[in-house]
């Protein structure tokens, strides 16, 4: 085996590691800050018993799913009720690693980029592994045999599509700026012309919008609304199998707020970093920690609007996709376009 | 890598798919079948694109995805009529056109 | 070597398809992973090579194609069809057509198969029953010409002229791309890429008029 | 400068029917319509004329004068069927061209004399017609003329064909003029009926004509007249023979020759002048010239000859025998002009080719004038056409009796009027070929032409004296409804009877003229159609007791009728059921009409029959077998639509494969 190819799968290999471990840490926290911060909206403590601020909360939140005797009810279809949550799980992981959380910069005397994978069709695969999270809903609501489950499946599955368009739709304008598929190139294009964010506004709000219906929050989250569906496509799971599905929500979460800063806010780019003259490692720091402050931004926008918004109706929810984002996705086109063939992006 | 793996492969993908829609009476896996054989020509004009270095495979499988495309939702939305009407997508039920 | 990584996988994918019980599904994990970590110490210059991979992708590509046909629950069905097209969409990979591998996805796994798992949903169809092979003259008769047909395919690639080795550092490095694909659609293929859409917009049209359970 | 005008002798009347049957019926009046009809006809008969006089200082070249050759214009206008050339370079090519020589001058000049004068006549007797039948008819005999002309005018058998298809056509069309009407209340036979009869008759014999042409396109290789009369003595006897034996059908039919002249004494349904015109003076005798045309193939052709002779006599014989017992004065000349047409003909069958034209001529101008003062009597009668309802007209028609009788005496051969010379001529043709060749045969023929004369007279008198002559016997109404045609129709007769009396001098016996007045045209002929010329040889008779037998047979004819009819009070006359055996015969036209309906129409019309039935049962069960074999086999294909899609499919894909397995064989 030469020594390149071992460089790069020894490289991946740590990063994976890396981004794993710091993935499952911020979701577990996550679930910690939207306690807190909903119990600061509502005027309440929130969690604050276990260690200090309750900051290991989530540990024992952990503990206790693992150890919870795992329910699995009768009339279940087995493979596909033990598949689903993997499949709702994995693309959410999947899809941040082509998201570049810093420059490149050299490292033991490699270049390394601060990106899992640099690869030339970044966006099309967001996209990808963005639809395949469908699956996870839809074979969860139809594999518990459970019509509450199904319903919330089906209009789950049918929600994400919807929204998937816009989603899509506004990516176009990101693309048509950009001129390359490939997610760094973005970021670099930013660093050069400017944030996306600010002559794609439309474009901007769309994907912001269709990110949290992507994500089922609040104000989107109708395949679990409670009130009517019980609790929506994962009525019948609990234990492990039941933490999987909260967590692949809060690390959509993640992935979508990262996606949101890489797309529009120049995602690792401190304006004026460059004139500071730092060194080229304390830059690559800095840029990294202005992406993680960007990410947290959204990531507390997604549960400041989940206690501030109240819950759209199916028809609503169909509407806003259809008839509100959708036509506005295709404005942001014609304007970006026009800005492209007047050469002002 | 000889291409002519890919088309083997291609070749047996595209007859597992053509006995499927023999053996199967289930209308939404016969029209899954069909999309078995399309994946399976979209394998050999991709092969053989690569064979001559020519893009024009890839124009045609492109276009092959708007075809299958086209061709699922009105093959499904066919289904779905005749589940409503006759609650079964068994093809063999649907036999009305015939003598 | 090939064959025996083949055998190992047609073993774990009907172990994956038929038993899905997990206490079943752990200990023939492990042997897998057990056999893999084996194979890597033996020999990691076939694992890192091309052939290897394909010869596995091909595998997995047929047995899903295989229990596509076979399983008799339409949901399961779906599912394997979407591994196949994983499958195909790692041949594109291998084949330099990356814009297709992506698209594949995207299209087919992401959109047309959703499209197939919400009708099976909305439908809540239950296993097809009497589902076995060599059952009526038609079905043993549909697998001696798949067989016949499937020959004469083998019998028409042996026979075929004799074609380049490919070395992929030789291609060109627009290839497969989406900018060539683009290049391509909008110069010498527009007709049919306009062809296409009104394919398109005549199919949704058509879907919506069979679906819908009342024209107002 | 004429001569250049030739196309211009058929095309005009042409002209004039296309005016006339396009504008006539509704833009134009009476007075237009025959003004532009007589005016179509007379400008062509000017440049006939004209033509005719200019042939006589024609010549193509000096040399050919010189040698004898007939002075002969020909006018081709365009090629119409280019077909091509043989392998040996051939030039099979059909043009359209006219040409004038000796032949067709006279006819033209019959043609479009008479023609004009008819066309004057009709005018009066025409008068009671509505205008659209006045329009209708002129354009008919317009369209008449102008084929006519093409018949007579033709350089090639298919232009010839075409003039010979067209006139049967107007035959058809005038025969039938009055459609609506009945022609015979007791055979339930339509105006209509008897077009229709003339027609088929005609058509029968236009196959032989049409059989012939082809033979001798197959034969000579062209089919330019000239062209082929100079190659018969090439063509061997074989073909000559049958060529003209086709030939001579055709003639037949047109001419009205035994067995196919059944249909003449039915076209009387039609219109008087039309009888007059076509049925007496030009289109009957278009056999006769087309006979004479060919005569040079016919010199090749002896056993042509011979039938041609044979059939002539019988027919004159015939024809005269039922024209004795005839009551309708319209059949009475219907039966006389078939007779004459016979005598014609055998004429040309001896070989006496230009006394044939000289009966033709003189016939024209007689037997017109005999029609058209019988339309002036049937004007005068207000439709009657029986003679035993007539009688002591002199004195009402006292211009039509006059004329009535020159032409009578005419065609009872006595001199000097016309009938006398050219009878005279072709008796003496008989006889001086009966001397050279030395056969009783002939001589037979010879006295059937006398005894055919002496019948002549016979009826010619009897329709005299029981028209004119005695007391009236219509009834009191009719008589006071009496009177003489106007001068439009009674002028033509008078110029008729003219030429009725003189026109026999053109065509005085060389042994009666002794050169003060000679033959002039069979000198005038000569060059066209080959002259009998007895070289030598025993004569039975001298030429001088020859004529007076015929003259005696004749005075003989008229004095026995005479003697029957010119008794007053004249007897009723007997019904033809009462009579008895040959009379009886006689009355019934021998029963010819009769016969042919058994023997031939009755078989002909099983045969129809039994092809329906072939037609129904076998043909239309074939077609029917294999609609129900269809039909059948579609109900068992129709089993293989299952409606099952995977039958469908499992089909599909196994045609897959064994195409696949074919093309990779």
């Amino acid at each position: 085996m030469d020594t390149a190819i071992v460089r790069v799968l020894l490289e991946s290999t740590v990063k994976i590691a890396l981004f794993f471990f710091v993935m499952l840490t911020v979701v577990a926290y996550m679930t910690w800050v939207e306690r807190r911060v909903s119990a600061w909206i509502q005027d309440r403590r929130g969690p604050n018993r276990v260690g200090p601020l309750g900051l290991l909360q989530p540990l024992a939140d952990g503990i206790k799913f693992l150890f919870k005797e795992e329910v699995t009810p009768p009339h279940v279809y087995l493979p596909v009720y033990l598949l689903a949550p993997m499949l709702i799980f994995v693309p959410a992981l999947v899809t941040f690693s082509v998201v570049p959380i810093g420059p490149s910069l050299d490292l033991l005397g490699h270049r390394i980029a601060l990106q899992i994978a640099d690869v030339d069709n970044g966006i099309l695969i967001v996209l990808a592994f963005s639809s395949m999270g469908v699956y996870g809903v839809a074979l969860a609501g139809w594999s518990s045999n459970n019509k509450y489950s199904l319903m919330g499946g089906l209009r789950s599955s049918a929600q994400l599509i919807s929204y998937e368009l816009a989603m899509g739709i506004a990516i176009v304008g990101v693309l048509m700026a950009t001129g390359s598929l490939r997610l760094s190139d973005v970021v670099e294009h930013q660093i050069q012309n400017g944030w996306n964010v600010l002559y794609q506004l439309p474009g901007f709000l769309v994907f912001l919008t269709a990110a949290f219906a992507e994500t089922n929050r609040m104000p989107f989250d109708l395949p679990e609304a409670e009130t009517e569906l019980v609790a929506g496509y994962h009525t019948e799971y609990s234990g492990m199998r039941f933490s999987m599905f909260y967590m692949a929500e809060y690390a959509n979460m993640v992935t979508a707020s990262a996606l949101v800063v890489t797309l529009y806010l120049g995602g690792y780019h401190v304006p004026g970093l460059a004139r500071l003259g730092l060194p080229e490692t304390a830059a690559a720091i800095v840029q990294v920690l202005a992406f993680c402050a960007k990410v947290a931004f959204f990531l507390f926008l997604y549960v400041w609007v989940r206690w501030t918004v109240p819950r759209f109706r199916y028809d609503q929810l169909m509407n806003l996709g259809w008839k509100g984002l959708l036509p506005i996705g295709l404005a942001n086109v014609l304007w970006v376009s026009f800005l492209v063939l007047k050469g002002w992006a | 890598m000889r291409v002519e793996f890919f088309l083997l492969m291609a070749a047996l993908l595209f007859t597992i798919g053509c006995v499927g829609v023999l053996v199967r009476r289930n209308a939404i896996v016969i029209l899954m079948c069909i999309e078995l054989m399309l994946n399976a020509v979209n394998l050999t004009f991709a092969a053989f694109a690569h064979e001559n270095q020519s893009m024009a495979g890839h124009v045609f499988v492109f276009f092959v995805m708007t075809v299958a495309a086209a061709e699922a939702a009105v093959g499904l939305a066919i289904v779905i009529a005749l589940f409503r009407r006759r609650r079964t997508t068994d093809v063999e039920d649907a036999s009305l056109m015939r003598w | 070597m090939v064959l025996l990584l083949g055998l190992i996988a047609v073993v774990a994918v009907f172990a994956l398809a038929r038993t899905f019980v997990p206490a079943r599904t752990v200990p023939v994990g492990a042997a897998l992973g057990a056999v893999m970590v084996a194979l890597v110490a033996y020999d990691h210059q076939e694992l890192a090579s091309l052939e290897f991979w394909s010869g596995l992708i091909g595998f997995v590509a047929i047995m899903s194609a295989l229990l596509v046909v076979i399983h008799p629950n339409p949901m399961v069905s779906v599912l394997f069809l979407i591994l196949n097209l994983f499958c195909i969409a790692l041949f594109f990979l291998i084949l330099n057509a990356q814009f297709l591998a992506v698209i594949q996805v995207i299209i087919y796994a992401g959109a047309i198969m959703v499209l197939f798992v919400f009708v099976v949903m909305l439908l809540n169809l239950k296993a097809e029953e009497g589902l076995r092979l060599g059952g009526g003259p038609q079905r043993s008769g549909a697998v001696v010409l798949g067989v016949a047909f499937a020959a004469l395919m083998f019998y028409a690639i042996r026979n075929r002229g004799a074609a380049p080795y490919f070395e992929p550092e030789s291609f060109d490095s627009g290839f497969g791309t989406a900018r060539g694909i683009g290049r391509l659609l909008f110069t010498r293929y527009q007709f049919a890429f306009e062809a296409a859409s009104i394919l398109l917009i005549a199919a949704m049209i058509g879907a919506v008029v069979l679906a819908k359970r009342k024209l107002r | 400068m004429m001569l250049r005008l030739l196309w211009l002798i058929p095309l005009l009347p042409f002209a004039g029917f296309l005016l006339n049957g396009l504008l006539g019926a509704r833009y134009l009046t009476r007075r237009a319509v025959a003004l532009v009809a007589c005016a179509a006809v007379l400008a062509s008969f000017a440049i006939s004329v004209g033509a005719v006089l200019e042939l006589h200082n024609f010549a193509p070249t000096p040399a050919e004068t010189d040698a004898g050759s007939p002075a002969r214009f020909t006018q081709t206008l365009f090629e119409w069927m280019p077909m091509g050339t043989t392998p040996e370079g051939a030039d099979l090519t059909v043009r359209w061209g006219y040409s004038l020589d000796p032949l067709s001058a006279v006819m033209i000049l019959v043609v479009t004399g008479i023609g004009f004068l008819i066309h004057v006549y009709s005018i009066g007797y025409m008068e009671h017609e509505p205008r659209a039948g006045f329009a209708r008819f002129f354009s008919y005999l317009n369209l008449f003329m102008g084929m006519m002309l093409t018949l007579v005018l033709g350089a090639s058998l298919p232009v010839v064909f075409v003039g010979w298809e067209g006139v049967g056509l107007c035959s058809y069309l005038l025969i039938g003029f009055w459609y609506d009407r009945m022609f015979d209340e007791t055979t339930k036979m339509s105006c209509a009926d008897a077009g229709r009869k003339a027609f088929i008759t005609n058509r029968i014999g236009d196959v032989g004509f049409l059989l012939g042409m082809l033979l001798l396109f197959t034969a000579a290789g062209t089919l330019d007249i000239q062209a082929i009369l100079a190659r018969a003595g090439a063509l061997g006897t074989g073909v000559c023979t049958a060529a003209a034996l086709l030939l001579f059908l055709g003639a037949c039919g047109k001419s009205a020759q035994i067995p196919l002249y059944v249909w003449l004494p039915d076209a009387m349904a039609g219109p008087t002048p039309v009888s007059a015109l076509i049925h007496a003076a030009t289109m009957v005798t278009a056999g006769v010239y087309v006979t004479c045309r060919m005569a040079p193939l016919y010199v090749q052709a002896p056993a042509a000859m011979l039938s041609v002779t044979v059939v002539g006599a019988l027919t004159a014989l015939f024809a005269a025998i039922i024209g004795t017992a005839q009551d309708d004065i319209k059949k009475v000349l219907a039966y006389s002009t078939v007779s004459q047409l016979g005598y014609m003909m055998l004429a040309a069958g001896v070989g006496a080719f230009s006394a044939s034209i000289f009966h033709l001529m003189t016939h024209a101008f007689f037997k017109a004038l005999l029609f058209l003062g019988a339309g002036s009597v049937i004007h005068a009668m207000s439709g009657e056409q029986n003679i035993w309802r007539m009688g002591g007209l002199r004195r009402h028609l006292p211009l039509t009796h006059a004329t009535f009788a020159v032409a009578v005496l005419a065609i009872a051969g006595i001199p000097p009027f016309a009938g006398f010379f050219s009878k005279d001529a072709i008796l003496a043709g008989v006889l001086a070929l009966a001397g050279q060749a030395g056969s009783p045969a002939l001589l037979a023929v010879w006295a059937a032409g006398v005894l055919t004369a002496g019948l002549t007279a016979f009826y010619m008198t009897r329709l005299y004296l029981l028209v004119f002559a005695g007391v009236p016997r219509m009834p009191e109404e009719a008589r006071h409804h009496l009177h003489e045609s106007p001068p439009v129709m009674t002028r033509p007769l008078i110029v008729l009877a003219l030429g009725a009396a003189v026109a026999g001098f053109v065509g005085v016996p060389e042994f009666l003229g002794g050169g003060s007045l000679p033959n002039w045209l069979q000198v005038y002929l000569s060059g066209t159609v080959p002259s009998f010329h007895p070289d030598s040889g025993v004569i039975y008779l001298s030429e001088w007791s020859a004529m007076a037998i015929a003259l005696l047979v004749s005075v003989a004819g008229i004095a026995a009728a005479w003697a029957m009819y010119g008794r007053r009070p004249l007897p009723a006359p007997a019904a033809a059921a009462e009579a008895r055996g040959f009379v009886r015969l006689i009355k019934e036209k021998f029963f010819v009409d009769e016969a042919i309906d058994a023997l031939v129409l009755a078989p002909y019309r099983w045969l129809c029959r039994a092809s329906a039935a072939f037609d129904e049962k076998v043909v239309d069960g074939l077609v029917n077998a294999a609609a129900a074999a269809t039909d059948l086999a579609s109900q068992l294909l129709r089993l293989v639509q299952t409606g099952y899609v995977a039958g469908y499919a499992f089909a599909f894909f196994l045609g897959t494969v064994v195409v696949l397995f074919f093309v990779m064989r």
